[in-house]
């Protein structure tokens, strides 16, 4: 049984505008201890969908579908249950630490007050679990992080700290959603490495979240592309990478410059820009930014297509597969 | 750190020295003097004009308030000619009434403020929301003269529950009665309070519940109040804090309104009595007062501001 | 007893409804609310009145005379007799033996002496400077007695001290203590001494054992508070927040009626009116008088603002006056008004003036009433300026008003008919100053008879009718209110409480 | 990468008394010893502290740094934006940390900047048209002129058409308000453009579109770019040299391809192998690195980055090292330098993830 | 991949289908407030303003008996009479006048001459702002009662005498909030921007800090007209007010507070404008807020 199926999984959020249709129709599973990275442009969704899963949408927002997790459909929780599932069994590290950390409380309450409701452990006991975690995620000098304020820590410092706190009471889901964007490479190095390795050594399921292709590469063992709140592709990591079929992921892969790039040479475009999520196009999102678009991108529209053994892909027109990928394409 | 408490303080004497030469220069363009009011209806231009010289009215403005000046810098404030009190004597008895009307009111509208605030952000946009705003809109237009007879009218008339007017002391009359006695005016003043501060905490808690860290909080599994109460309340305490040290320094001057109507014996009635009668000498004393008052409750808003917010703590340093 | 040969018989009044029972109990204690606080409490600067201070002056310096509650003549009290012997140009006051100020020390009639030249100190700055003024000297002819030889004879001086200041004597060394000091220990022969005064609070004044008048007073402890805003005042007393109130104002007086209070109105003649300033245009112009005069309704002005519950001045003495005539005080005529505001518009002179109120809620309220009322009219247009307490003070003296709220009231006409319109006197509002209004006032003044008197205040009436200085608005409600457990509301002179006579049921 | 690590034996013969070591002559811009500093509230930053290179005409170069390391300090100072507490900075031969304020402010408009945060630095209540031609505008330009200026630019960089002229920026989305944003410098003709991290706020589809433009714009006008940003990736893609910064002082400086090929500064090495490769089976080239950031109010002595390095050693704690040619068209600041003689043994840089 | 069909650039968009989530909608009920909000201020404005052309009594005289209660029949009676009888609803509109008046004028003067002077100490620093702030500061440590009981003191009371006491009592606070948001947007990357392309100080605080500055200081207006209409009323209570008989909603209540327990509507009348009138203007302002800062700040 997989730790997480998401099942149709839509989340809207009121705008004076109408309904921003962020999250649309996403189905997607997750493994046992196995790692799923998300990526996309911003705005595609990422965000609404973590925070979908976890049921922390913003006011005035709505949504549907299934999210089961160890057998029980979140979505349809009692608050209270829900509450005991946030911290103990799902946790969440935020995009950017110096935010997700409250100013004002200093790190030692951050951290044990988790543990405290859910492990019911005494203020000592949540101490040394404490001192024992932030050891494990590699902050120096724990004793004296525990006094500190979030602002009298270094970025990377925070982060460990987040993370530090979403492990607390040893979930069995750990959702990061983009949780090196605000930090320099050299220390995303270094988180990037904590997360998989805590991932690997505690055999907790990951969700990464990142607009950053290369971020999520070498981290996962799966990887979803969203596209303006739909799932565009999702396959085993080196397929997705390797072997992209969606058209959006072909050209993602094309956009970004790498360190070897040739100078002075120009990227690759993808033209236009992301559809607005009120009102955006029926079928394929990306049909008007295709250049393979044809009527039937829009009209039927594309369905979820299983191209490998791992590898699904929604597009009507996909890449042909490299010699090496193998699996078949069927076009409808 | 030592350096820019003593600017601060430098400027704030400086307020101060600003805010008393207004005052006198104010009230020298008045019509009528201390001495025609002592001499009355019946008062001879000679007998005015002997009693200004000897109460030193006679010298021109800015010699006046030299002289004040000299005198309120080694801590004498002089003498009122009206009532003959030392206005030290007179300021020391009004204060303990005005600063605990202040500070009840202060207290009554932050308490209920926090919490309609609270309400008001959790249930945002609701119709629980909106009711609670359209009422403390209603507090808003209620200003404290007609606040004030409403509430003798019901409470103290038809129900007796308090006095109608009047002042007891802890000392004398017991902490009850004291309380019975303060507590209407001080729910008049701070009717509009409680809408002001409503308002200002409402649309901070909002903006601090976008924050990630809420979020984050919330992810852990704590419970929506504990968010509130532990996570969200102080750091969007800020601008309720201003307007508190701002507020109790107007008050502390200006509950005038309230203790004419429940004739309370605070500062605000020695400020309209002096006034009225001309008294410089008083209302120098009161004026500079209320300023140093007002200078010190801002410098302790920006204490508090460290208190708050450990960010600004390590600035500071 | 009484004055010498007067016969102000003021009839009158305790018309205080019973309250608690008959018998007087002894102890006890009570709060009186009243109208305005003194600045000190040196009796010179005291306003012995209802809107004054009456009641701290009476509790804390005693009175030398009263008025008799039952026919309004003067009465002894402290002075056991004060008599003239000349038709008024001398008077010979004897204290009683044996009193006492607070202090134990002897009061004597040399402290009167001393106070009463205080008064007409004008560096005292007393409001009773033309009251003391008319005596001339003051003679010391024994510890208990002197002699007081007026300036032109005044039969009925006694008048003079009962509403006002005189008849308050405090300790001359006391005095010379300080102003400060003073306010902190004043010493009297009342029957009070002060506890503690704390300023635009409350003052506390316990008995004084030592009182001339045993077994008064007879309450242990009087608490006196001034409250400014007049229906707080009111409701206070309603609440039973206090035990008696001070009272002026005609809708709270009928508020206390309605709400089972005792009351205990001082019928007083005269009353309030509407000063027009004859010193200058557009009141200079007897047209203009009379035609505002003619155009006010004083009934409405009673309505509007104290709902009705005000008595007019229909004619100058009160019914229980023996000087009643019923020569009316006004007699409104819109037509005869509108012609008059025509007349003086065509000769370019419209009627175009100025109320000056003070800050005083009614004060205000009149003015806007007048003002309303003469909006119907043509040709005629009021302002009103409110003026605080200072400018009031100075007012009286610059008299720099075209049109403002006076007052004359009096149980006998001596001395305030004189003092509001002789030509002289330096508080003649108006400013009139008619030959034969002046006769008739010195007529009033120095005869002896009632009938004398009579004539010449109906001379008064004529003249005033005749010229309208004035125009005359309500009686003064000079009223002392009490719940029902509280006995002894007596009032003496122009509605001055006294403290000595209250007593509490429990 | 390993072999090619040879050494050119005569480095310190090519350093000169009295300038910098790797600066050139012929240069547009020269910055010599730069230094800004800030005054907070928690002491004073020393934010750039002795910064120098060269752009030569034409050119395009790249600065790269961890943030915080002062590189939008150091392009903000070279339009006195920010003002230098030290050095020199020469364009075209002109001393821009001494000329007048009257003159500096023409200067500036031959020398035009792109800053961080595209809709940021648009004012978000006036429209697109008027926000391009604003320096025309203070030059006293005639409206007729700048409408036709306006339509122009908004033209080169994509944006023609009346609907975006009467935009406000908030109605633009991020790719747009950069492109408004270079608009607005072209349109007062610079010669220089310093552009500051202009895509790091972007999406990578409109990140390629907006390098893209800057390179054929750079091509079209023959403009000499300071580009900033984080992205070595993106910095590669655009530079002809590239200045590595840390904590307000130069590790390196050099041709781009040389120095990405063959850092000689460990911190510069350590970049190139923590930026993370679109491999799935690679992940990162090199090992990492420990530690975080020091403070900038409290640097560490000698070389800023001894606290990170893993060949530290004292010597680094006392002395600080000064740029020196390790080679042509690569200096370094550093007093072991993985490139030239003392060059330690080739550290390994492959597979890292785990 | 550059070529795009043309004929799938514009797509239809998405149908909601029964299957979606239900989302609230962002409710359209508060723009009801607001356009009821923005109709009473507008219509308040036009009786105001032409109170002297409607078919109503003089405020000023008797139209009919005093202390008359709320009555169908006469327009002149329909909101009651106060204590001289005079109508209550044209009491009420020529009230507007001067509540309006006293609102408007002495918020704007506070705003401009805070604004300009906050503005100018915020952008130019240094000397310039420390006097400007030790002005603000000096005002607001000046107790206001005793200001404008000086000011009635030496100035009689009218319309002008308490515009002055007001506009002075308004002047620090729009001082800090321009001054406050002044230093906020003078960071901000496009006046460096503006400073880049070459603009001078005036072109920068006029062009492109002003532009910012007035949607911020006109939401606040409202609120503040607000506050200063129920202060007139209590300068009315201490006596100090505009001279009778013009009407003013605070001097109308504060005339009839001392009967409040007999005849109410003299007091909920007027109260029941000020309220309306109040929570338009919070209204008004909220609402002009969130229409210029939406996606800002
Ligand atoms: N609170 C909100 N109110 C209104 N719209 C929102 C809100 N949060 C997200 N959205 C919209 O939902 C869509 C998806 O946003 P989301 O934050 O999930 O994107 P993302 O993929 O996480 O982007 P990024 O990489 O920038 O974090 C966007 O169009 C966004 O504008
Ligand atoms: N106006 C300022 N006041 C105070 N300190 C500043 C200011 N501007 C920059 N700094 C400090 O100077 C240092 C360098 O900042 P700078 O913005 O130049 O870095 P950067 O390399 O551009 O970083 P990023 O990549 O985040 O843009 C930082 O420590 C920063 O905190
Ligand atoms: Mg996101
Ligand atoms: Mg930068
Ligand atoms: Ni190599």
């Amino acid at each position: 049984m997989p730790a997480l199926e998401v099942r149709g999984l839509k989340a809207f959020i009121g705008t004076a505008r109408g309904a921003v249709r962020a999250v649309d129709d996403v189905s997607f599973s997750l493994g046992r201890g196995e790692a799923l990275g998300v990526v996309g442009e911003s705005g595609s969704g990422k965000s609404v969908m973590a925070k979908a899963i976890m049921g922390l949408l913003p006011h005035r927002s709505g949504c549907s579908g299934e999210v089961v997790f160890e057998g029980r459909d979140l979505l349809t929780l009692p608050p209270k249950e829900r509450e005991q599932v946030w911290g103990k069994q799902i946790a969440m590290v935020f995009q950017d630490p110096g935010r997700s950390l409250n100013p004002v409380v200093r790190v030692e309450r951050q951290l044990t007050e988790g543990m405290r409701k859910h492990l019911g452990i005494s203020g000592s006991e949540a101490r040394e679990r404490a001192l024992g975690l932030l050891a494990e995620v590699g902050v120096p000098d724990p004793e004296e992080r525990l006094r500190n304020y979030p602002h009298e820590l270094s970025g990377g410092m925070r982060q460990r700290v987040m993370i530090a706190i979403a492990l607390a009471c040893e979930p069995d889901l750990l959702i990061a959603d983009e949780p090196t964007t605000a930090l320099d490479v050299t220390v995303q190095r270094q988180i990037l490495d904590l997360l998989r390795g805590i991932q690997r050594s505690r055999g907790t399921s990951m969700i990464l979240i990142s607009h950053d292709l290369a971020v999520v590469a070498g981290r996962t063992d799966r990887t979803a592309v969203m596209y303006a709140g739909k799932l565009a592709e999702i396959g085993a990591t080196r397929q997705v990478f390797e072997a992209p079929r969606h058209r959006y992921t072909h050209a993602l892969l094309g956009a970004a410059p790498t360190i070897d790039h040739e100078r002075h040479t120009p990227l690759r475009l993808i033209p236009g820009s992301l559809p607005d999520p009120v009102s955006p196009p029926s079928g394929c999102r990306f049909a008007p930014r295709c250049g393979a678009a044809t009527t039937g991108c829009t009209d039927p529209g594309p369905v979820v297509t299983s191209v490998g053994s791992d590898h699904d892909v929604a597009c009507c027109h996909p890449v042909a597969a490299p010699a090496h990928s193998g699996g078949d394409l069927v076009d409808r | 750190m030592v350096l820019s408490i003593a600017r601060r303080v430098g400027r704030s004497a400086v307020v101060v020295l600003l805010v008393t030469m207004a005052a006198v220069g104010l009230l020298s363009l008045a019509p009528g003097s201390a001495a025609a009011v002592i001499l009355g209806e019946n008062a001879t231009p000679d007998a005015v004009a002997a009693l200004n010289a000897s109460l030193g009215l006679d010298l021109p403005v800015w010699q006046q308030y030299l002289t004040w000046l000299g005198n309120a810098v080694t801590g004498d404030l002089g003498t009122s000619p009206i009532t003959n009190e030392p206005v030290v004597d007179a300021l020391l008895a009004r204060l303990p009434v005005t600063v605990e009307l202040a500070v009840l009111a202060l207290l009554i509208s932050i308490v209920v403020s926090v919490i309609l605030a609270l309400i008001s952000a959790t249930w945002q946009d609701t119709v629980v929301d909106r009711a609670i705003t359209a009422f403390s809109s209603v507090l808003l237009s209620v200003p404290a003269f007609i606040a004030g007879p409403l509430l003798v009218y019901f409470l103290a008339l038809q129900l007796g529950w308090f006095p109608v007017s009047g002042w007891a002391r802890i000392g004398t009359d017991g902490l009850e009665a004291n309380l019975a006695s303060a507590i209407m005016p001080a729910v008049a003043i701070s009717l509009i309070e409680i809408a002001a501060f409503h308002r200002i905490l409402r649309s901070d808690l909002i903006s601090t519940l976008r924050e990630d860290f809420v979020g984050a909080a919330r992810a852990k599994g704590m419970s929506r109040f504990y968010v509130m109460f532990r996570h969200v309340l102080r750091p969007s305490s800020f601008s309720l804090i201003t307007l508190v040290g701002i507020n109790l320094g107007r008050l502390i001057g200006g509950t005038v309104v309230v203790e004419t109507l429940f004739s309370l014996p605070g500062l605000g009635q020695l400020v309209v009595s002096s006034i009225t009668s001309r008294d410089v000498i008083s209302v120098q004393g009161i004026v500079v007062f209320i300023a140093v008052v007002y200078v010190v409750l801002n410098m302790l808003v920006d204490l508090s501001y460290n208190w708050l917010d450990p960010r600004v703590r390590k600035a500071a340093v | 007893a009484g004055g010498g040969g007067v016969a102000g018989s003021a009839a009158a009044g305790a018309d205080a409804d019973a309250g608690a029972g008959t018998e007087p109990v002894q102890g006890g204690s009570a709060t009186v609310v009243y109208l305005n606080e003194p600045r000190t409490l040196d009796p010179t600067a005291g306003s012995n009145n209802t809107p004054g201070n009456a009641i701290v002056g009476n509790a804390l310096y005693g009175t030398l005379l009263i008025t008799d509650p039952e026919t309004g003549e003067i009465a002894p009290s402290m002075a056991s007799s004060f008599s003239t012997p000349d038709d008024g140009k001398t008077f010979e006051l004897t204290l009683r033996d044996g009193l006492t100020f607070s202090d134990g020390s002897p009061f004597e009639a040399s402290a009167i002496k001393a106070q009463w030249e205080r008064h007409k100190d004008p560096a005292a700055g007393s409001s009773y400077f033309a009251d003391a003024n008319q005596v001339e000297s003051i003679e010391v002819t024994s510890p208990t007695t002197l002699r007081a030889t007026m300036a032109t004879p005044v039969p009925n001086f006694g008048y003079s001290i009962v509403t006002s200041g005189l008849n308050w004597i405090p300790k001359p060394e006391a005095l010379a203590a300080g102003a400060e000091a003073f306010d902190e220990n004043p010493i009297g022969a009342g029957p009070f001494t002060l506890q503690e005064w704390r300023r635009q609070d409350a003052m506390v004044l316990v008995k004084n054992p030592a009182y001339w008048d045993a077994p008064r007073p007879y309450l242990d402890q009087l608490t006196v508070r001034a409250v400014l805003d007049a229906s707080q005042r009111i409701n206070t007393v309603i609440s039973g927040g206090a035990d008696v109130g001070a009272e002026s104002s005609w809708e709270n007086v009928q508020k206390a009626k309605d709400a089972g209070l005792v009351t205990d109105i001082q019928p007083l003649s005269g009353g309030n009116y509407l000063a027009l300033n004859m010193r200058r245009a557009p009141f200079d112009d007897i047209r203009a008088r009379e035609a505002v005069a003619a155009a006010l309704d004083p009934e409405g002005l009673n309505v509007s603002v104290y709902t009705g519950a005000a008595e007019l001045v229909d004619t100058l003495f009160a019914p229980t006056s023996p000087f009643r005539t019923d020569i009316p005080t006004n007699e409104p005529d819109p037509a005869r008004a509108q012609e008059l505001f025509d007349e003086l518009a065509a000769e370019g002179k419209p009627v175009s003036f100025t109320f000056t109120s003070t800050s005083n809620s009614e004060s205000r309220a009149t003015g806007e009433a007048i003002q309303a009322q003469l909006s119907a009219f043509r040709n005629v247009t009021v302002e009103v300026k409110t003026i605080d307490f200072a400018e009031l003070r100075t007012l009286q003296s610059s008299k720099d008003f075209d049109a403002t709220v006076s007052s004359a009231a009096f149980l006998d006409p001596e001395p305030r008919m004189w003092t509001a319109f002789q030509g002289d006197s330096p508080v003649n509002m108006s400013g009139i100053d008619d030959p034969q209004l002046n006769e008739a006032l010195l007529k009033g003044r120095t005869s002896t008879t009632v009938e004398d008197r009579k004539a010449a205040y109906t001379v008064v009436q004529e003249r005033l009718k005749a010229l309208h200085p004035n125009i005359w608005m309500t009686r003064n409600a000079s009223t002392a209110v009490s719940g029902t457990h509280v006995g002894g509301l007596t009032q003496y002179g122009y509605g001055s409480l006294r403290p000595e006579m209250l007593w509490v049921q429990e | 990468m390993t072999a090619e690590h040879t050494t050119n034996g005569s480095v310190d013969t090519l350093e000169s008394p009295g300038r910098a070591a790797h600066l050139r002559d012929g240069a547009l811009l020269t910055v010599e010893d730069l230094v800004v500093r800030f005054r907070t509230e928690g002491g004073v930053v020393q934010a750039v502290s002795g910064v120098s290179f060269d752009v030569l005409p034409g050119e395009t170069l790249g600065i790269v740094g961890e943030s915080g390391c002062g590189k939008s300090t150091t392009g903000r100072a070279v339009l006195r934006l920010n003002r230098p507490a030290g050095g020199t900075i020469t364009y075209a031969g002109e001393r821009i940390d001494q000329v007048g304020d009257a003159r500096m402010r023409e200067l500036r408009r031959s020398m035009q900047m792109i800053f961080q945060d595209p809709v940021a630095s648009l004012n978000p209540r006036r429209p697109v048209k008027e926000i391009v031609v604003e320096g025309l505008a203070v030059a006293g330009a005639g409206s007729q002129e700048r409408a036709a200026t306006a339509k122009r630019v908004l033209e080169q960089v994509g944006l023609g058409g009346e609907r975006f002229a009467e935009m406000l920026p908030r109605q633009l989305s991020g790719g747009q308000a950069q492109r408004v944003a270079i608009a607005r410098a072209l349109a007062l003709n610079p010669s220089l453009l310093i552009c500051d991290e202009p895509v790091s706020a972007l999406d990578v589809s409109v990140q390629a579109q907006t390098l893209n433009l800057i390179e054929e714009l750079k091509a079209e006008y023959g403009l000499t770019v300071l580009f900033i940003a984080h992205d070595l990736g993106v910095v590669r893609a655009i530079s002809d040299d590239v200045l590595v910064m840390y904590l307000g002082t130069v590790c390196e400086f050099g041709d781009a391809d040389i120095v990405y090929g063959e850092p000689a500064h460990p911190y510069t090495r350590a970049l190139m192998d923590s930026v993370p490769l679109i491999d799935p089976d690679r992940g990162f080239a090199g090992p990492a690195l420990e530690g975080d950031v020091p403070s900038p109010l409290d640097p560490p002595s000698g070389c800023r980055f001894r606290t990170r390095c893993p060949l530290a050693r004292e010597r680094c704690a006392v002395e600080e090292p000064q740029m020196r040619q390790v080679r042509p068209d690569q200096s370094v600041a550093c007093h072991f330098p993985l490139v030239g003689p003392t060059a330690p043994d080739p550290i390994p840089t492959a597979g890292s993830t785990s | 991949m550059t070529s795009v069909d043309p004929a799938v650039k514009t797509v239809p968009a998405v149908t909601p289908s029964a299957a979606d989530p239900h989302v609230p909608v962002v409710r359209k009920q508060r723009s009801v407030l607001v356009a009821f909000s923005y109709v009473w201020l507008g219509l308040l404005i036009l009786a105001a303003i032409l109170a002297p052309l409607l078919p109503i009594a003089p405020f000023d005289a008797a139209a009919g008996p005093p202390r008359e209660s709320l009555q169908l029949g006469s327009i002149d009676l329909l909101l009651g009479t106060d204590q001289l009888g005079r109508s209550l609803l044209s009491r009420i509109i020529n009230g507007a006048q001067v509540s309006l008046v006293v609102g408007a004028v002495a918020g704007l003067v506070g705003a401009v001459v805070g604004g300009v002077l906050g503005m100018v100490a915020g952008y130019l620093g240094g000397r310039v702002d420390s006097v400007i702030r030790l002005l603000a500061d000096a005002m607001l440590a000046f107790p206001p009662l005793i200001l404008l009981l000086a000011l009635a003191a030496v100035l009689t009371p009218s319309v002008s005498t308490i515009l002055i006491g007001l506009s002075l009592l308004v002047i620090p606070t729009f001082i800090r909030l321009a001054r406050a948001n002044t230093l906020a947007w003078a960071s901000r990357e496009f006046v460096t921007a503006a400073r880049n392309v070459g603009a001078g100080s005036g072109r920068i605080l006029f062009r492109e800090i002003l532009p910012n500055l007035l949607p911020t200081l006109g939401a606040y207006l409202p609120i503040v007209m607000a506050a200063l209409i129920v202060a007139e009323g209590s300068l009315s209570f201490l006596g100090m007010g505009i001279p009778p008989p013009t009407p003013s909603w605070g001097g109308m209540i504060s005339d009839g507070k001392d009967s409040i327990g007999d005849y109410p509507h003299m007091v909920f009348v007027p109260s029941f404008f000020i309220f309306c009138t109040v929570f338009a203007l919070n209204q008004a302002g909220d609402h002009l807020r969130r229409r210029f800062d939406r996606g800002l700040s």
